[in-house]
């Protein structure tokens, strides 16, 4: 018996040194040995993949943005397509797992030969499938904004970054004599980057932070955090909660007697969407940091807004992650018409200085960061549920994701 | 485990109680080496309770010592090691293992780890000689599970013997037997007596009249009375509280 | 002072919602021993029911205070549903009813999903329960809170009295004693469960009310909650109410203190930790029935 | 399927065939070995060959669950004890091995780029330094997990939580240790984890061809797992766990310390699972809280349920299943995959609790355990007249009958 299955055990060895050996492959040490897939586009069609959760935590959020970029398709699709191909939209879902997202994005590029992706929503998800875009050398539109600290050359970012969402939404405080903030966020890595940058700022402006907290991200239980920021005396709170959170944190808010006049909340977490989710007799007042809301002016925005509203119901609202991803794939065919060319190179290289007029305004493609410049915009939420601009940075911004072009952020990156 | 030294059960004072419920109330009991003692009483006498305490299931007052080892305040484990095991009411047999399994488990309580973690090579000569004690030898393959009722009370007791315990104390071992079954059993007894103490519960009377040494009568956590059947049977307090009104309906 | 009584009065408050969301399993996994997973579910299904009253009764406070019955009677008649159609089949497996109700929750989730859709919904609390009392001294306390307590405390009143004085109440403690006694005395064994779990669904309904004062109300609010409430009942001990209200309290302060000298975070692994150690203390929770019958 | 429990080398017994434990007819080690290799044929030429790089990964992923999954069969099938907390100790492995890859990528006294990015630390960490040995991290990630299961182990198992209680633990045990990896996003990457692993001891894993060497160790090691698990379940500790599993108070009356039977099936299982999360890093090149909290803990069991908790090779083959399953539903009907998961945890368990093992055997066992056939129409109270279902214990109110869902599930899954 022993001698048995001392074959079998040497017989497994054997095979796994044998299958190791002739599988060695390059060194780390080598040149970068990616590959790269390229896109099929034989046919009349060109496939794009769309990478969303549809399922799990985050497809609350997700599925608005899928979407939107299938109104998009739709859109440049009943235009006659991207130089005259159809574009055949593959959906994917993330499930709100980060390796399922590294899974899906593998198949969509290796499996589908898509030309381009557009989606993931959280940063994890971005940090899992970056690696597999960049192995690829295949493309990502990222439509959410984030908190920066980051420039791959696969991946094209249509959200804010920090300088154009944060900053300005300090910007606003400081012009309202607003002297002091407590900070108030989800444990995870966009708060903790946005509110490093919030205390930077706070002591190059004189302004004081007088308490920062962390709920668990899903965290519904606000008693004590609401207990501190009410004995803090704050002039403002800065809100980078995600999700549920909110909703537990402006019940407690309002109970706590405070309110909008008192003591104002900026979030920057909350769209139109999750207005709805809260209940605005608890929002009403409170002040949001985006680039775009529904009540944008402008006839890109009403075209929109009419658009999605006729394709999926008119009690759902339009939000500034839905836009990003309408305009990145918008961007998507101006590149790719530029460039003349599905190549991603040829489209990275085309991308710089492409501009659309997007329902937020003009936006303009950043060559180097790959990034787009964007106006911020500060807006106060009303008892309709609607965010209406209560103040704009006046021109679009240009992006800056690791904020070198600030002195007071030299210690963060 | 012939050879061993046969030791004696004493027990002083003992109590146990149950969120107020006094249980077993200050009982005093010797049993002597070799002896096949019998506790009898009504039920809610206190006799299983008494078995628990001895093998260290329920907490106790008082003092057990087996031999020179005070019992109480160990372990239920330590306890067994030290000789002491017992069966329960419905057969305690682990019915996804066979027979030979079974008894593998029961003797080697001892056994090293490393010993545990290799595959049995052969049947261990107790295993074996045990299997031939309980009826089982031409079956030692067969699921416990499937196993009659009496053929999984002496699997029990096969048990306790590769388990080399030196004190058995039996909960109900001829529950459910057949007239024949019981006569299998009590000559079991008397067998395994020959170098161990034994202690058995029992209700059915005309196998006390046949088998028990010595009898004990446990009335409401108490000792009613003590001695040989006839003793017993004698005394009038228990006529009283257990014979006279019981012995038709128990026996 | 102020801050020293806005925790005290936080832990308690965390302590009631706590309490709201185990007591309906401090009787379906404290009296009958199943663990239904899908507890949550049905809390969630009591917010819904909230959300789905307010689309035709506009008064908030009115629609809070039917919602109150009706949630109730909605979350109770799943769990009947429930029992019948699974956890009969499994009380002599209870590990495998902690599974097969994950897998109930998991499909009554995505049901909510399809149904509402998968953002949160909102309900309009009453006017009454958004504000807080001030109470001389700087201090105040939330409405809404003080409505969970109270409504945690009339639960618990109801339930000890409806356990001791009901016939009802006699047969559900006979049945958890003594199971075969009691049939043998002529209990319909059978329909005593399907009524404990009524019972113990409905207040999940209840909780689910509650809650919609206080937190989100979608499709995945359940399963935050699930775990913190068997928490409870384990330390509380099975068999009795009285552990799962000490213990959701005590739980409640312990929580409110780590977070504050502390950080949330960190407040919950403490709590975690409190509780592995308190089970070494007493494995079977704060206070069990000791009786050699349940054994 | 090969023999799970059949102890081999004792007396012959062709009387009882019927009622043997023996699970295949002449399931000897011929038989056993004949499926070895079959099985090592399969992984290590056949699917290579047939799949493509993509589909290849994917199984390497689904291999690493299966890890876990062995682990989880011997804990809970044999051992009785649910464990829904593996993700824990599949997440020590892996981030053990993830931060020794993390500081092999960065460069001797070089900082992981995450970091620099979200820490602003100026030096490592102290705890991180040890890793960057591969002589401290590799072993770390199969020891540190078995040391956490020890330590967790022998406070529970000594104080006879079990059952629900423990199951509820080790949830909660889950729910800690994602809520204490997120809240140091600068020594553990927070949410993100840890990502962009981009070499494996030198090896560069944007290479297709290092992909399958990564796929070749992971298939061996499943493989080297498997032998070791039937050796432990075939050896005289494999039947005394079943015998805890089905009667812990009687198996103390015998003098043994269940604690410790437990205790070692479940540092065994969380040793596995920390394996299956070290190489699990260099598959997929991530390692996050995500893959360790309540619901890939719960979802690592549902494999176990369907494949058979109860045997050996049950458990593998569901994992691999059901992750297939995931893989290939949720991209045509994404929504539909939450329910198709809720269903299996109520069909499988509720109804056919020796999973789909059972079923393979059910043709060839019918007519043999009247018990058996009729377990679906056993009501409430009717547990097999076993052994803990009628032993008090200190302290009533244990949760004495999950000795019977040991026993329940193990009646229709030992014999397949």
């Amino acid at each position: 018996m022993t001698s048995f299955r001392g074959r079998i055990l040497a017989g497994a060895l054997t095979l796994v040194a044998t299958a190791a050996l002739a599988a060695c492959g390059s060194k780390t040490t080598d040149a970068a040995s990616g590959t790269g897939v390229s896109a099929d586009v034989s046919g009349d069609t060109v496939k794009v993949g769309l990478l969303n959760s549809l399922s799990g935590t985050m497809a609350i959020s997700e599925v608005t943005v899928r979407d939107s970029i299938m109104l998009a398709v739709e859109e440049i699709n009943a235009a006659g397509g991207v130089l005259g191909k159809k574009i055949q939209p593959v959906s994917e879902d993330g499930a709100s797992d980060w390796p399922t997202f590294a899974e899906k994005a593998e198949k969509l590029i290796s499996q589908d030969r898509v030309a381009a992706v557009f989606g993931c929503w959280t940063s994890a998800s971005r940090k899992a499938v970056k690696p597999v875009f960049e192995r690829n050398k295949a493309l990502l539109f990222y439509p959410v904004q984030y908190e920066g600290l980051e420039q791959s050359p696969y991946i094209f970012y249509t959200g804010a970054t920090t300088n154009q969402q944060i900053v300005p939404g300090l910007d606003y405080l400081k012009a309202q004599g607003k002297k002091s903030v407590y900070l108030v966020g989800s444990d995870y890595v966009f708060p903790r980057t946005a509110n490093k940058i919030i205390k930077a700022y706070a002591e190059a402006n004189g302004m004081t932070v007088l308490g920062e907290d962390y709920a668990p991200l899903g965290s519904t239980e606000f008693g004590t955090i609401v207990n501190k920021v009410r004995s803090s005396k704050a002039d403002a709170v800065f809100n980078t909660l995600n999700g549920d959170s909110n909703v537990a944190f402006f019940k407690e808010y309002t109970s706590a007697g405070l309110t909008a006049e008192s003591m104002p909340v900026v979030s920057v977490s909350i769209a139109e969407e999750e207005v709805k989710g809260i209940g605005t007799q608890y929002l009403t007042g409170q002040l949001t940091a985006w680039n775009y809301y529904q009540t944008t002016p402008g006839a890109a925005n009403e075209k929109f807004v009419a658009a999605y509203k006729a394709k999926y119901g008119a009690e759902k609202p339009t939000s500034d992650p839905m836009e990003a991803a309408y305009v990145a794939v918008h961007l998507w065919k101006a590149m790719v018409e530029k460039a003349g060319s599905f190549d991603v190179e040829q489209v990275r290289a085309a991308a710089g200085g492409i501009t659309f007029e997007a329902p937020e305004g003009t936006v303009t493609v950043d060559g180097p960061t790959q990034h787009i410049a964007k106006t911020a915009r500060i807006g106060r939420i009303g008892a309709d549920g609607l965010i209406t601009e209560v103040w704009n940075s006046g021109q679009p911004i240009t992006p800056d994701p690791y904020l070198k072009s600030y002195p007071w952020a030299s210690g963060l990156s | 485990m012939t050879g061993e030294r046969l030791d004696g059960l004493r027990i002083r004072d003992l109590r146990v109680t149950f969120d107020g419920f006094t249980a077993v109330d200050g009982v005093d009991l010797d049993v002597a080496p070799g002896d096949i003692r019998f506790l009898i009483g009504p039920n809610g006498a206190g006799k299983t309770t008494l078995v628990d305490a001895v093998t260290g299931l329920v907490r106790a007052t008082g003092s057990v010592r087996f031999g020179d080892t005070e019992l109480l305040g160990r372990d239920v484990h330590r306890i067994a090691r030290l000789g002491v095991g017992r069966t329960f009411q419905t057969a305690a047999v682990f019915e996804e293992l066979s027979v030979l399994q079974n008894l593998d488990i029961a003797a080697g309580a001892g056994r090293s780890w490393w010993s545990l973690a290799r595959r049995r090579r052969r049947i261990p000569d107790e295993v074996a000689e045990a299997l031939t004690t309980i009826g089982l030898a031409d079956r030692p393959d067969q699921l416990a599970g499937t196993l009659a009722h009496g053929q999984k009370q002496w699997l029990e007791i096969g048990m306790l013997l590769v388990q080399n315990a030196r004190l058995l104390l039996l909960d109900e071992p001829v529950a459910g037997m057949s007239h024949d079954e019981r006569d299998a059993t009590g000559a079991l007894l008397e067998t395994v007596s020959r170098d161990r103490t034994v202690v058995v519960i029992e209700h059915d009377m005309d196998f006390l009249r046949r088998f028990a040494r010595t009898v004990t009568v446990l009335h409401a956590g108490r000792v009613l009375s003590e001695g040989s059947v006839a003793q017993v049977q004698a005394d009038p307090r228990v006529q009283e509280v257990y014979l006279g009104v019981d012995s038709g309906t128990e026996a | 002072m102020t801050v020293l009584f806005g925790q005290l009065f936080t832990g308690v408050s965390i302590g009631a919602v706590l309490l709201l969301i185990a007591l309906g399993l401090a009787l379906t996994f404290g009296q009958m021993n199943v663990i239904n997973m899908a507890h949550g579910e049905f809390i969630m299904a009591g917010a819904y029911t909230t959300y789905v009253l307010q689309q035709t009764i506009t008064g908030a406070g009115w629609s809070l205070l039917v919602a109150l019955p009706v949630a109730f009677v909605v979350a109770g008649t799943m769990g009947v549903l429930l029992e019948v159609l699974l956890i009969r089949r499994l009380y002599a497996r209870p590990l495998d009813t902690l599974l097969v109700t994950w897998g109930v929750s998991l499909i009554l989730q995505q049901l909510a999903r399809d149904v509402f859709g998968s953002p949160n919904v909102q309900t309009r609390a009453p006017d009454l329960l958004t504000g807080n009392i001030a109470l001389p001294g700087g201090l105040t306390v939330a409405t809404n809170r003080l409505f969970i307590l109270t409504l945690a405390v009339a639960a618990v009143v109801a339930l000890t009295l409806a356990l001791r004085l009901t016939p009802l109440g006699r047969r559900i403690r006979a049945v958890v004693q003594n199971r075969d006694l009691a049939a043998v005395s002529g209990i319909a064994t059978a329909r005593v469960d399907r009524t404990t779990f009524f019972i113990g669904s409905g207040l999940a309904g209840l909780a689910g009310v509650a809650l919609t004062l206080l937190g989100p109300i979608g499709p995945t609010m359940g399963t935050n909650l699930i775990i913190d409430a068997f928490l409870v009942v384990v330390v509380g001990g099975i068999g009795q109410l009285k552990g799962s209200v000490i213990v959701a309290f005590a739980l409640g302060v312990l929580q409110a203190t780590g977070e504050y000298l502390t950080t949330l975070s960190v407040a919950k692994v403490l709590v975690f930790v409190a509780i592995v150690a308190f089970l070494q203390w007493r494995p079977q929770g704060l206070f069990t029935l000791r009786t050699r019958s349940l054994a | 399927m090969s023999t799970v429990t059949a102890p081999t080398g004792r007396t012959p017994d062709p009387a009882a065939g019927g009622r043997r434990r023996n699970l295949l007819p002449g399931a000897g080690p011929a038989r056993a070995a004949a499926g070895f290799a079959l099985g090592a044929a399969l992984l290590f030429a056949v699917a290579p060959l047939a799949l493509s790089d993509f589909r290849l990964s994917l199984l390497a992923k689904y291999l690493c669950l299966a890890m876990v999954a062995i682990g989880i069969g011997i804990a809970w099938g044999r051992g009785g004890m649910l464990t829904l907390g593996q993700g824990v100790f599949f997440g020590l492995g892996g981030y053990a091995m993830a931060m020794h890859l993390k500081l092999a990528d960065a460069g001797p006294g070089e900082l992981p780029d995450f970091m620099q990015l979200y820490g602003q630390l100026d030096e490592l960490p102290w705890w991180w330094r040890p890793f960057a040995s591969p002589w401290f991290a590799l072993p770390a990630t199969v020891l540190l997990p078995m040391a956490v299961a020890f330590g967790l182990g022998s406070l529970v198992f000594r104080r006879k939580v079990r059952g629900a209680y423990f199951a509820i633990l080790s949830q909660a045990l889950a729910m800690a240790m994602v809520i204490l990896l997120v809240g140091q996003q600068g020594t553990t990457g927070g949410t993100n984890g840890l990502t962009d692993i981009q070499g494996f001891f030198g090896y560069a894993l944007t290479d297709p061809v290092n992909q399958r060497m990564v796929y070749f160790v992971i298939a061996g090691t499943l493989l080297a797992l498997l032998l070791l698990a039937r050796q432990l379940i075939q050896s005289r500790y494999g039947e005394l766990l079943v015998a805890v599993r089905d009667g812990e108070e009687r198996v103390r009356f015998l003098g043994y310390d269940p604690a410790s039977v437990k205790l070692v099936a479940y540092v065994v299982a969380a040793g596995m699972a920390g394996l299956a999360g070290a190489l699990f890093v260099p598959a997929v090149g991530i390692i996050s809280p995500a893959m360790i909290g309540i619901v890939p803990s719960i979802e690592f069991v549902i494999g176990v349920a369907v494949g058979g908790r109860a045997t050996l090779l049950g458990p593998v083959l569901g994992a691999v299943a059901v992750a297939w399953a995931k893989t290939a539903l949720s991209e045509r009907f994404p929504g539909g995959w939450t329910y198709l998961q809720g269903l299996m945890f109520v069909l499988v368990v509720a109804f056919l609790p020796g999973g789909l093992a059972a079923l393979v055997g059910l043709g060839r066992q019918r007519g043999d355990d009247p018990d058996r056939r009729r377990w679906w129409r056993r009501r409430r109270r009717q547990v097999p007249a076993g052994v803990g279902t009628t032993v008090p214990v200190e302290g009533a109110g244990t949760p004495e009958a999950t000795d019977g869902a040991g026993l329940a599930g193990a009646r229709t899954g030992v014999t397949a």
